[in-house]
């Protein structure tokens, strides 16, 4: 039933180039193959600390975009936000350092086969795997809106280049220092219907995600999510990164973010069951 | 018979727990290896000494709520809480693939009784092709407040004792302890007085980690288990404590080995062969990389087998 | 009064163990702050809550053999083996000039026998000027086949009674117990029935590490006990079930506290000071910089005090 | 009765250059004025594997040289070999990177009033400190030979400009790659005699030094040797380093070998007692 991804590689890979955007830093990888199955929705993990490091769990980070060709090979790039030791340690490689890379990873987000009209939602540097959503629905000749919402504007991740593949970009701060000031949700349902959106896509921390899943349900929309769930391994065998998910047949069950996600149907996710299991969950 | 292949044939890599034989020296640690599936990607499980399941109960459990992880220092907390299909969907499931796939099995059985350890092991006695059984007891005992079996010897016992009792004559059976005891070596005495032909060596040891900023325990099972590195001194002296005292019992070291120099010291003192938890979760590799550095570490230093090099720490 | 004066009058850091207040919450712990001379280059001592000295014994003890130490992932091992000048020479030599430089002076006792205790009481009794006794009981009792007494009920509860009726009225008590016990709760009850006024939590685990070129355990003492980071958890854990069961009794909490943050998640899960052990080896400035930050993060909590963040992970 | 070193200062200080230099790397550090009251024989303990270190004790270091003046202030150098997992950290390091010194740690070698006839014997990493003696005693009008062994060529740390410093210089290696082939203590009773030596300086591993002793002891020579045990602390706070030692009064105690040392009169010391408490010591 799980959905391994079987194109996962793990490589030392290096490090190409690490910008700062705003909050956060682009970073690019040398990776060579590993480039070659990745998909929108996939993520990578990686080692943090170096040699000698107390930190022993990889971090996962979305793919912002992949490449698997040109100058350096393949290539994969992330957006990162310096947050804690793991990702302070990254954000703070130079050019030619090397880091261990296991990727692809997870799921990614399903095409429609058919153009549709998208609206792609995402909170923080959950718009990273967005841009690359992006590309391919474009391709597919759907046409694509995007929302970004932060808390701030230096939290908004939108490279000139992403914004080529959307139709329209409507960005909220909650401060109001760019954009319209509110939340992603507050300008979601205005857009759904001012560009007939038939599908949602959306990454973003889980509170977002939940209230984004909310307003699609009321509008009868299919939402596909990319979850953020804590993870110790990344590659299905720890069993951390659950969060309780109905079954074809109904039945909610513990499912693994890393392996059965991190894109989700947002309609299957039980949402808010951080610190309890929901009542009628398989085996409990 | 239990023996699986290996590629090397001037070095002699294997233990012996009960009658198996396992040919390599690594093995993977329960509930740190998915089904199996997922570590097949990423080498042959057939390279392993044995992949031992998560624990598995009789009844599906859904396990606790997340937060289920907090890193640590040189370590992490987890308290997965045995989430699992029950052994029926296991048996049918996940048996078959791993079998199919050659690997060598061990499956890890909890309970929340003495008897549905009895029960397991009635359901286990049945199942052709694995290779053995390890008894995890470190599970509350809701037959006396919660108590964890393996903190109290007299529990211990009966639950090894249930499961010889069941388990029929081949299958080796291995007994998982816990640290957090006075007296690791005597619950050892027990389980091995029970019928146990090996002892894992050592489960997590409890722990709990404080979110600064909610102000509360950061898992929402608040205590969790601490495994990886940090915990690697506390498992060496439990396998050299036991193994001083019962120098014929097999043991599976466990607790932070993440590299051949690692696994070698829990050889040294007193370990049959290793698991590998926490380490497949920072390197997918891992299991390969312990046994790779093994050997040229065995070799460097003149063994000609693992087995030579059991236990060498305690002599004079 | 046993009262040191601290820069702060805008924010209370202070905790009571017994009838003495101690106005900064950090300390350094037993055994790793020499005789105080030696930080008091990089500090001065007044800044702490209190020096807690070395366990002293009734006579002089030359220790363990060297190697004494191994460094592990995220700690160590020591196996110092309580090496000490004896009471006799520590009350003149070390006391006075402790004393003298303003410090706050807690004096940790360790025995071999009940009676070794009891004495080692009586001569304190008699010393003007130090704050407090922390009873170490993490030794081996001589007379019960060098079972260490932290890992027996009866024998922990024996050795706090007989202290109690030796030191007389003022000083109060910190009993010091050990994490490698099943159930630490019971322990503390035990200690405190005994009147205990305080806990110290924990003293280092058991460990071993194995010399893979010498193929032995790397301390001459084969076991030592580990410390710092890598045990945090541990720690946490066993403050948080203390505090749990004895909300009353404050705890000075321990095991590889090295920044603010660490202390704060000590303080949230139930202890009301915090010891630096093993960090002050890495960093001799660690318990400043422990104070400085908790000071910080306690303030962006908006407590006005330590005493207001004490056991606060337990709200529901 | 400890000798606490009152300079000892904690900062965090910078790579001004790293070398390799046979098996070693020479190593310069700007510290200011840490390099004040740094003598020959002391040491330094240094932080290593930077924020998120799983090794929580620092590593000591022979000081080299130092200098309180010069183009980058006060400076310290070290000669460091790349053994296990810190010092490879630390020869690792580039230039401008910062690691956390505290120094100067410890006793320093005993400087005789009058001029005398100077034997200095370092095994391998061990000369480090005595170049920096030797040109102490040279401006004290001392005769100054040395002897410096270690298993091969490589491992023979002796710059040019410390040869300078002393009147003779005597190599010695294990395989014979330069120098005598053997072992320092083979050509050290000869140089006694042949240099009329007083006394004796040596440093480098335990087991030379005590063999160093005996020698020195057969000869009636005053033998200050460095010894080298392994620390926790650096600054006496932690008992680890001790070693069995007689007081004035020849009582046996086992003293702190990073206050009561690393620089220690040789006769005092009780050798080859590592795994053992020598019988007669106080309080055992
Ligand atoms: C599928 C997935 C995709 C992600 N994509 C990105 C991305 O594109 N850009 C980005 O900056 N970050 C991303 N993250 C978050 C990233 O993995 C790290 O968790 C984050 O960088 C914090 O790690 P740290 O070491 O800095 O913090 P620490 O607080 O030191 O981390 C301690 C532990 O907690 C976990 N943790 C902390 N915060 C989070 C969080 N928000 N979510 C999950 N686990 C957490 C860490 O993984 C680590 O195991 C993603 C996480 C997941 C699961
Ligand atoms: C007073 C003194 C002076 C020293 N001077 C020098 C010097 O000038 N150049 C140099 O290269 N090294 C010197 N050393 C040794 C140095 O401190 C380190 O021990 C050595 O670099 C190995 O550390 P590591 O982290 O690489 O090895 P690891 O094996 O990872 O070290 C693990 C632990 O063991 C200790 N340890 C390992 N080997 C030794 C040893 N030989 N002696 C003492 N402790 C040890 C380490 O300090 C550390 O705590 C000196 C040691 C002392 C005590
Ligand atoms: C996420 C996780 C899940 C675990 N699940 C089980 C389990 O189901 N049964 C069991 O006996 N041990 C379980 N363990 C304990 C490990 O098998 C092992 O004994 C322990 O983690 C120490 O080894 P390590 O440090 O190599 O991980 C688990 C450990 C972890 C980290
Ligand atoms: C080198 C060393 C010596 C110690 N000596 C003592 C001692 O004499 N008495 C005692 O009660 N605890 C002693 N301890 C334990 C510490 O006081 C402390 O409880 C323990 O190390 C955990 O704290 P930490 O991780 O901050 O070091 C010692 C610890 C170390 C590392
Ligand atoms: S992160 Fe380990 S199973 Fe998902
Ligand atoms: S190294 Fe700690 S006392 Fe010497």
């Amino acid at each position: 039933m799980s959905k391994i991804n079987r194109k996962a590689i793990q490589a030392d890979v290096e490090v190409l180039s690490n910008k700062k955007v705003g909050a956060y830093h682009h970073m690019v990888f040398a990776v060579g193959d590993m480039a070659l199955h990745a998909r929108p929705g996939n993520f990578v993990a990686i080692s943090v600390g170096g040699n000698n490091s107390s930190m022993i769990l990889r971090r996962a980070f979305a793919i912002y975009r992949s490449s698997d060709r040109g100058q350096y090979g393949g290539t994969i790039e992330l957006v990162v936000a310096p947050h804690g030791q793991g990702s302070k340690w990254l954000t703070g490689l130079q050019i030619h350092d090397q880091v261990n890379m296991v990727a692809p990873l997870g799921t990614s987000f399903g095409i429609p086969t058919e153009p549709v009209n998208a609206l792609l939602i995402g909170g923080g540097y959950g718009s990273a795997p967005l841009f690359g959503l992006a590309e391919v629905l474009k391709e597919r000749g759907c046409r694509v809106d995007m929302i970004l919402g932060a808390s701030t504007a230096g939290k908004i991740y939108a490279p000139l280049e992403g914004k080529r593949s959307v139709n329209s970009l409507t960005v909220t701060t909650e401060d109001g220092a760019t954009g319209v000031k509110g939340r992603v949700t507050d300008v979601m349902s205005e857009l759904i219907d001012k560009h007939n959106a038939e599908i949602v896509y959306s990454c973003g921390p889980m509170a977002m995600l939940s209230a984004v899943n909310e307003i699609a349900r009321t509008h009868n929309l299919v939402h596909q999510c990319a979850v953020e769930e804590s993870m110790a391994c990344g590659i299905g065998v720890c069993m951390t990164c659950v969060l309780p998910v109905k079954d074809n047949d109904g039945v909610v069950k513990m499912l693994r973010s890393c392996i059965d996600g991190p894109v989700m149907d947002g309609e299957r996710v039980i949402w808010n069951s951080s610190r309890k299991i929901p009542e009628g969950t398989w085996g409990s | 018979m239990g023996i699986v292949m290996s590629q090397d044939f001037d070095f002699d890599m294997s233990s012996k727990f009960g009658q198996k034989t396992f040919l390599a020296p690594v093995f993977t640690a329960s509930g740190c290896a998915g089904s199996g599936k997922e570590l097949a990607q990423f080498f042959p499980l057939t390279e392993l000494g044995a992949v031992i399941t998560k624990s598995i109960a009789l009844k599906p459990r859904s396990g606790r709520a997340t937060p289920r992880m907090a890193e640590t220092p040189s370590g992490m907390l987890n308290s997965i809480g045995l989430q699992g299909p029950g052994i029926d969907q296991f048996l049918q499931d996940d048996i078959p693939w791993l079998l199919a796939n050659k690997a060598n099995v061990i499956v890890s059985i909890s309970g929340e009784t003495v008897e549905e350890y009895a029960s397991l092991a009635r359901r286990l006695r049945l199942v052709p092709g694995i290779s053995g059984i390890e008894v995890n007891i470190s599970c509350p005992n809701v037959e006396n407040r919660g108590l964890v079996f393996a903190c109290d010897p007299v529990a211990s016992k009966e639950v090894i004792d249930a499961v010889r009792r069941n388990i029929g004559g081949e299958l080796p059976i291995i007994a998982k302890l816990s640290p957090d005891v006075t007296d690791i070596v005597s619950i050892a005495g027990e389980v091995i007085s029970a019928g146990a032909d090996g002892l894992a060596l050592i489960n997590t040891l409890l722990g709990m980690v404080i979110d600064i900023d909610t102000q509360k325990p950061k898992l929402a099972g608040k205590t969790g288990g601490l495994s990886g590195p940090a915990i690697r001194p506390v498992a060496v002296r439990a396998i050299y404590q036991v193994h001083a005292a019962f120098r014929n019992i097999p043991i599976l070291g466990m607790g932070g080995v993440a590299s051949g120099k690692d696994a070698l010291e829990m050889i040294f003192a007193g370990a049959s062969a290793v698991s590998i938890g926490t380490a497949n979760f920072g390197n997918p590799t891992a299991a390969m990389k312990v046994k790779e550095e093994l050997r040229t570490l065995l070799q460097a230093r003149g063994f000609n087998s693992v087995r030579e090099a059991v236990g060498v720490a305690h002599r004079e």
